[in-house]
């Protein structure tokens, strides 16, 4: 399977990664996902997930060919 | 989406007003209320001079849940139209930053759902301010403040 | 007096707005926060269809407490500006017949002092609307509804 | 002494009168300029009285000059 992986903002610059294509046999779930494209970084308590743009939890499974993103709080408006 | 526009670039909510009342609303005579908010950028925060910001979002993301907050808001509302407008890019200081408009019948549905809209854009939309202070330096904004 | 207006004739609550933010609040770079409300006439009013409206007041004592209404507002809430605007004479269906905005730093301030100045208004200041059927009779509007 | 008394909106028509010059040697209170400015009218329950230009209520003394003013709830916004 194939999964995108998408940081944005603070998160993009520090990670110093935009996008990660990452591929493998099995599923699992969206920290899994974060794991894989930070090669094992730890997860800010405050980073958000999102799952096809819908808002994830850390243990939502993820399919293959879903685009999965992590960004930080929201300051718009 | 319907209801909703990104822009990248100055914006004058006023004359936006206007244009989407002529095309959507001209004859509306079940209209008695229109409650409107407009967020500006200031040239200071938290205590230091700003004098630029760079506003990042997620294409896609951020327009279906600008639509969403857009549908939530009909759903606890009575309203007859509502509208969300948001810059993205760069942006300087006294620029308008955000619109959002609520129309309907009464009074109450439109301030309430203004404000409804308001905060559900400052929560859940994904967009990210990065601002540039007076000696060049850049920093992510961290959270919004609550409105309530 | 400052920050009142009262019109006999149509105004467009957006091209106030534009002229007003102009002429007072150009550059205004610690404004971050703008709430507007208008309140149009309906065609229709306890089931009744109403083909116009004509606006009465007290002349002197309305500007009064409509300038005490604005004082009152900036002791309760942090504003930079604040603005009414209202309509007497005779008025047509869709036709603006009030405008109230606040000017702040904060959006909290902006909604509450918007929202205060409608219920102050509505609650207090001299106007009394009497409003003609479809079949040709006029009735007086004999209260207004509470907005909370 | 002398009071004017002026009516407002559904008042004034039902009263048939716009305003009244009223002139005594005593000076009474805003019920008082009342009955006399109507002809002894009973003054309706929700009818809202003014002393120059500022909210007052029936037993409110009334000054020679005053502008005394008597109208219906207020409908506007």
């Amino acid at each position: 399977m194939s999964l995108t992986v998408r940081f944005f903002a603070s998160l993009r610059e520090r990670l110093g990664r935009d996008a990660v294509e990452l591929t493998a046999t099995d599923a699992g779930t969206v920290s899994e996902a974060w794991a894989r494209a930070t090669d094992g970084a730890a997860m800010p308590a405050n980073v958000l997930a999102a799952v096809n743009q819908e808002y994830a939890a850390p243990d939502q499974p993820v399919s293959d060919g879903d685009e999965v993103a992590f960004f930080p709080p929201v300051t718009g408006g | 989406m319907d209801g909703v526009r990104l822009i990248d670039g100055p914006f004058d909510p006023w004359a936006e007003l206007q244009r989407h009342q002529a095309e959507r609303l001209a004859g509306e005579a079940g209209l008695g209320a229109t409650a409107v908010f407009v967020g500006s950028m200031r040239d200071l925060n938290e205590g230091d001079a700003v004098t630029a910001m760079t506003l990042e979002h997620y294409p896609g993301m951020t327009e279906k849940h600008l639509a969403a907050i857009l549908d939530e808001a009909r759903g606890r509302y009575t309203l007859i139209d509502a509208l969300i407008v948001h810059r993205v890019g760069r942006i300087l200081p006294t620029d308008p930053i955000v619109l959002t408009a609520a129309w309907s019948a009464h009074r109450k549905d439109a301030f309430e759902a203004c404000r409804f809209l308001m905060e559900a854009l400052k929560s859940r939309a994904p967009f990210w301010k990065k601002e540039t202070l007076a000696d060049g330096g850049e920093r992510w904004v961290e959270k919004n403040t609550p409105g309530y």
